[in-house]
């Protein structure tokens, strides 16, 4: 829920970058971090993080552990800055060493991170100097070819080569449409169990979509929005990634007949 | 003369350093943006001083075109520079195309490049340059054909094209009768058109991208099937 | 000296000539059956004939060897010429993965994913298959170490890793250090008072040493500025 007067955090994209360009999250970060037109103040880190992340795992590129690892030192960055935000005696009791360590860690691999983005500009401006230079490539003439041979010794293994084959006959595996369950979950179904949910009064938006799958989940969401267009629910979330809580509205036409009418209409 | 700094004489000196085949004349003028004349009277100073003592490079006049050659006189201390095969791990695209020409012999580049997906180019260079494979004569549409050589039998040890392994270890579908060429062609373009092969996860990854300083483009009316337009870079 | 007709220089240009990656000079001793005294004077003549005008080649030092390349001038008319597609830059990812190897070698994928944050699988698979790195040997626990290859070395103009500027150049300055981790901290503090209606301006991350900027709280309510004011979206 945004607050009044306060303006919400910039989040990825505001910032307009182009997440293709960044070799990786520490890379990311610092580019965020010594962007001087950007404010970090007004950046919602959480967001770009777990944004970039999702990115990464679109392109298949995501190793879950190394993921985890940086969420790790992110999140004990965070934790580290509130501990030290509290009144001054609590932090005697409350600051413990194992946050400030990962600070310090994600401090140094970022400096890291900036060294090797050097090293990288460097290789990638040393090969773009030598790129006038070609190199002559082409077969030994005859004479010298043939006399070779009989110097020559078994090197190389001839299974490297009915691998090669073998790689190359595999056919590309077609592409798998089993995730997209196209009519698995309607929004009347949604609707119907929302409604039904309703009846209590309110429910927590968890407690909605329990078990449910990614596609049930965004469906529930759309019965959701349909039902607080036609104002029969309101809700409320008291802080980010809090908990939502759904409430009927009184005078809410939430009876059977009125949604079998309404179906009727469409 | 649009070329500064170095004169046109210099510039076809490096064209033909790096052409393994003979260039015309007409085809070098273009290159450098000269006339016809210019090159001919460039390539005559080219030759005169090669003729001059001092040079290990001489030019000659080959089935219509130009090119360099080692001096004759240098070819003994080439055999013992080079007597011994030189045989640096193969890469991934080197061993796929040796492998692709080892089993389908006589195989085209345009075919090479449909069944890897990237164009091959660089990589057969480099196996031409290695002595692993040859020429042998031209396709029906005038592509060159590759073929192994004996070279390559004894560096894998192998007592003749008969005993390359078998395949059907690494066969994904014996069931199917069909010839391994076809089979392989298939495979090749259900990755093209997948879009989702090769040729895009790993770009740079094919023939000319892979290490094309090192190699030189052979004159690509050679290639005349589509599939070589399937460049990677 | 054993080759006669041509000069020394002469047989070390055309042994040159032929081979297409560098070659050290005391295989050129061996191949010419001269002293490598014999053969470095000869090279250095070489070098010196080539920077003469009129000369399309340069001979460079290269991968701890010597090859002779096209003159860069003449790089536009190649290009005409040979209809080849320049060599695909290296995309970030494989930029980053490359240096780390090149610094840290031999080095395991584990290890280079992470100094980045990120998977290395598919920039190290391109710098594979373009023959930049190779494989070579395992880590105690099993996993595959990477290195560079001599085609690196040729490629990027290097003579050796040596020529390689310490990775200490690459340091941040004293100041961006401190920059990074003050904005850092401060980025920190602004997620968090998000809950709490107030930001906070760190002043105390100027200061000395590492641990101490982590330990500087400042408190939120000696802050006069309301959060609205730190931003002007």
């Amino acid at each position: 829920m945004p607050r009044p007067g306060r303006p919400s955090p910039l989040r990825l994209v505001d910032l307009e970058l182009d997440l293709e360009v960044f070799a990786g999250p520490f890379d990311l970060l610092l580019t965020l971090i010594l962007r001087e037109e950007v404010d970090l103040l007004e950046v919602d880190l959480a967001d770009i993080v777990i944004s970039y992340i999702d990115f990464l795992e679109a392109r298949g590129e995501l190793d879950l552990e190394l993921a985890t690892e940086f969420l790790v030192l992110i999140a004990a960055l965070l934790e580290l800055k509130s501990r030290l935000m509290l009144p001054g005696e609590e932090i005697e009791e409350l600051l413990e060493l194992a946050p400030a360590e990962a600070a310090q860690e994600l401090l140094e691999r970022l400096l890291d991170a900036h060294r090797y983005r050097g090293a990288a500009e460097h290789l990638g401006s040393l090969l773009s100097t030598q790129h006038g230079y070609r190199f002559r490539s082409a077969p030994l003439p005859e004479s010298i070819r043939r006399a070779r041979v009989p110097l020559a010794s078994a090197v190389y293994a001839p299974a490297r080569l009915a691998k090669a084959i073998g790689v190359l006959l595999e056919l590309p595996a077609e592409v798998n449409v089993d995730h997209i369950p196209m009519t698995k979950v309607s929004v009347a179904e949604r609707l119907a169990h929302v409604r039904r949910l309703l009846r209590r009064g309110s429910f927590a938006f968890d407690e909605a979509v329990a078990d449910a799958d990614r596609v049930t989940v965004a469906i529930t969401i759309f019965a959701l929005l349909e039902l607080y267009k036609q104002g029969e629910l309101e809700w409320t979330q008291d802080e980010p990634f809090g908990e939502i809580t759904v409430t009927a509205l009184a005078g809410a036409r939430s009876d059977p007949a009125v949604l079998g009418a309404q179906r009727a209409a469409r | 003369m649009s070329v500064v700094g170095v004169d046109l004489t210099a510039t076809i000196e490096a064209l033909l350093f790096l052409t393994p085949e003979p260039v015309e004349a007409t085809a070098l003028a273009e290159a450098c943006e000269v006339s016809l004349e210019e090159t001919e009277a460039a390539l005559e100073t080219l030759a005169r001083a090669l003729g001059e003592t001092g040079r290990g490079l001489v030019l000659r006049r080959l089935a219509g075109g130009w090119a360099l050659s080692s001096h004759p006189e240098t070819e003994e201390a080439a055999r013992r520079l080079l007597a011994k095969p030189r045989t640096p791990p193969l890469t991934a695209a080197q061993a796929e195309t040796l492998a692709i020409i080892a089993y389908l012999q006589p195989v085209s580049r345009p075919e090479i490049a449909r069944i890897r997906g990237v164009n091959a180019e660089s990589a057969t260079q480099t196996l031409l340059e290695r002595g692993l494979v040859e020429e042998g004569g031209r396709s029906q549409f005038g592509a060159t054909l590759y073929r192994t050589t004996d070279l390559f039998l004894t560096l894998f040890g192998l007592d003749s094209l008969k005993a390359l392994p078998d395949l059907s270890a690494f066969d994904p579908s014996p069931e199917l009768e069909e010839e391994l060429r076809d089979r392989l062609l298939r495979a090749g373009e259900a990755r093209l058109s997948e879009g989702a092969g090769t040729a895009v996860d790993a770009p740079g990854a094919g023939g000319a991208g892979r290490q094309p300083e090192l190699s030189v483009a052979p004159d690509p009316s050679e290639d005349p099937e589509p599939a070589e337009a399937v460049s990677d870079a």
